[in-house]
């Protein structure tokens, strides 16, 4: 059981770190976004990882119901960095 | 008795699906990989929802396995055809 | 043997997991690497599946296979080369590697101490002990809309700013072609396959995985498909209907706390007995506004005619107080 | 171990085992994805991997006996046609 939380806590360590150097070696928006959104579902499956219990055993809802919120805001926070990456493209095109 | 039947229908289902996969890695160009990804879509994913449907006792989740099965098979048709259908223009433009 | 067939597939989940983000990270073409990010996102949903997260593997399967995928796969239209260039120099990336590797050992160690000390009080049972009270019998949506619904209702705020910061900086995007006769007659038939599955989903959510954001994120991309086969259709929104959807979610949200601040002193403090019926109508105002805000999010911009309405509406009032 | 509809260790082995082989199939799916050459061939690998998941969502809903599963797999299959309908759109008027 233990061994499942770490495995799975572990890669989404893994998915963090992979995620946080593409963000910090990238220049261009889209390949930045896509790297954060990496990192980001890293955070997520750690705090999953941590509320599972075992096969038999119901998992914590409310890493959950965290998560969930998380995968809103992180939605909605690509496409704002997405329409102000679009708004700069159109700026230097003047 | 019945378990064995399920277990029979998922693994003939899981050859299509290996045999579509492989297809998709093999198989020389875009138009022959999607003939082989039909396999496992179409028959594969048929055979493992039957498989399904004998072990899963509640008739309404054996409803929605039917729909899901039904859905897939419209969905890959429709889809293998636009993207079929966008590589033939992509390369005409190349022409 | 059945232990050891889980960890067999618990290792390969993981280890695919983590060559997909690598891939998506590392490639140099926008476009390979927003394919490979779908494919991630399908893989997430199966490993939250594996978790015994069922509430997050439908967000993750609404979002990754329809509503992140358009989203990308449209703003990639807005930047003219698909080859992207990495100029830092060797020290820099150096120092970045280095950094990120001394991260992940002191996280990894954290979590490992964390994990092998006794186990501490979990709010779950907490969570368990008080759901008769919440009006919904799905632990999730029970402290989504009630126990932290300040939360809920924050992230709605949240998504209603990035969508004006949306519509305040762009136009929407031109129009792409018209598509084939094909994709239009499946369209006619799966977009009201889409809004019925959406309506399940609001009305299963207060018993069992689901509720408003899987609700109207399916919502949004039965409207996004219609986007797709019909383009001509990004004319005819009604742009009044379109400002009242976006806002009715906080609008209802905050009106319900007012009002049950009127009988039980605090706010967002529901009375048990209707909690059931105060969350059903917050959670289907919640999934108009969040499928109107992905739609719009989707088109990048004020659809035409947005500030038109303004200043009609404007002129309206004028009008309305000569008289 | 198991309760319910996977009452007997053999199945839950076998299911397992399913499981794993469908597991691999993707695998092989998505080395087309890495080498692709075209975005056609990716995307026939990302279809493939809509089409897997659904069966693995399938087997996970009887393995953990989670009927939820359920609905996750109908949402996939529901929407696998999307993302396929927003790449071949996005690309044909690109020039």
């Amino acid at each position: 059981m233990i061994s499942e939380q770490l495995l799975y806590s572990l890669a989404g360590i893994g998915l963090f770190g992979i995620g946080l150097r593409a963000t910090l070696l990238h220049h261009m928006l889209l390949p930045r976004l896509l790297a954060l959104n990496v990192c980001g579902a890293g955070v997520f499956l750690i705090f999953i990882a941590i509320a599972y219990g075992g096969i038999e055993i119901m998992a914590d809802p409310l890493p959950h119901a965290l998560v969930l919120t998380g995968i809103v805001v992180a939605v909605s926070a690509t496409a704002m960095a997405l329409a102000l990456g679009r708004r700069l493209e159109a700026l230097n095109d003047e | 008795m019945i378990d064995t039947l399920a277990i029979l229908a998922i693994f003939s289902g899981l050859f299509f699906f290996l045999s579509g996969s492989i297809g998709l890695l093999r198989l020389p160009d875009l138009f022959t990989r999607l003939h082989a990804l039909a396999k496992a879509d179409n028959v594969g994913l048929a055979l493992v929802a039957l498989g399904v449907i004998i072990l899963e006792p509640a008739v309404i989740n054996d409803i929605k396995i039917v729909i899901i099965w039904l859905l897939v098979m419209a969905a890959s048709a429709i889809s293998s055809h636009l993207v079929a259908r966008h590589a033939l223009r992509e390369n005409r433009k190349d022409d | 043997m059945i232990e050891l067939l889980w960890s067999i597939f618990d290792i390969t989940l993981v280890l695919l997991l983590l060559a997909l983000a690598w891939t998506t990270c590392s490639t140099q073409d926008v476009k390979r690497a927003v394919t490979l990010f779908i494919a991630m996102g399908l893989l997430l949903a199966i490993v939250w599946a594996r978790l015994k997260a069922p509430d997050l593997a439908l967000a993750e399967a609404v979002i990754g296979a329809g509503i992140s995928g358009a989203l990308l796969l449209s703003a990639i239209r807005d930047y003219p080369s698909t080859t992207m260039v990495s100029h830092r120099s060797r020290l820099i990336e150096g120092i970045i590697n280095s950094l990120t590797l001394a991260l992940v050992i002191l996280m990894s160690w954290a979590v490992w101490h964390g994990l092998n000390m006794s186990d501490g009080v979990r709010l779950s049972a907490q969570v368990i002990s008080q759901l008769p009270v919440s009006g919904v019998s799905n632990p999730v949506t029970a402290v989504l809309l009630n126990f932290r619904a300040y939360d809920t209702l924050l992230e709605l705020a949240v998504v209603l700013t990035a969508v004006l910061t949306v519509l305040t900086l762009n136009e929407k995007r031109t129009d792409y072609q018209v598509s084939s006769h094909l994709l239009q007659g499946m369209t006619r038939w799966l977009v009201p396959l889409l809004v019925v599955t959406s309506g399940y989903l609001l009305w299963v959510g207060a018993h069992a995985p689901g509720g408003a954001f899987q609700a109207g994120a399916m919502l949004a991309a039965a409207m996004i498909l219609l986007q797709l086969a019909y383009p001509s259709m990004r004319q005819e929104f009604n742009l009044y209907l379109l400002r009242i959807l976006l806002v009715i979610g906080i609008f209802t949200f905050v009106l319900v706390g007012l009002w049950m601040m009127s009988l039980n002193d605090d706010f967002l403090a529901f009375t048990p007995a209707w909690a059931g019926t105060l969350i059903l109508i917050i959670e289907t105002a919640a999934t108009l506004s969040i499928a109107t805000a992905l739609t719009l999010a989707y088109l990048g911009g004020r659809p035409m005619g947005w500030e038109d309405t303004n200043r009609t509406n404007r002129s309206i009032a004028e009008n309305g107080g000569a008289e | 171990m198991m309760t319910g509809g996977a009452s007997t260790s053999i199945l839950t082995i076998a299911l397992l085992i399913a499981l794993n082989l469908l597991l691999l199939s993707l695998l092989i799916g998505l080395f087309r994805a890495w080498l692709g050459p075209s975005v056609e061939d990716r995307f026939s690998a990302v279809l493939l991997m809509g089409t897997g998941g659904v069966a693995m969502l399938l087997i996970l809903a009887i393995l953990l006996q989670i009927t939820a599963l359920y609905d996750v797999a109908l949402v996939l299959a529901l929407l696998a046609v999307v993302g396929t309908v927003a790449l071949t759109q996005s690309e044909s008027n690109h020039d």
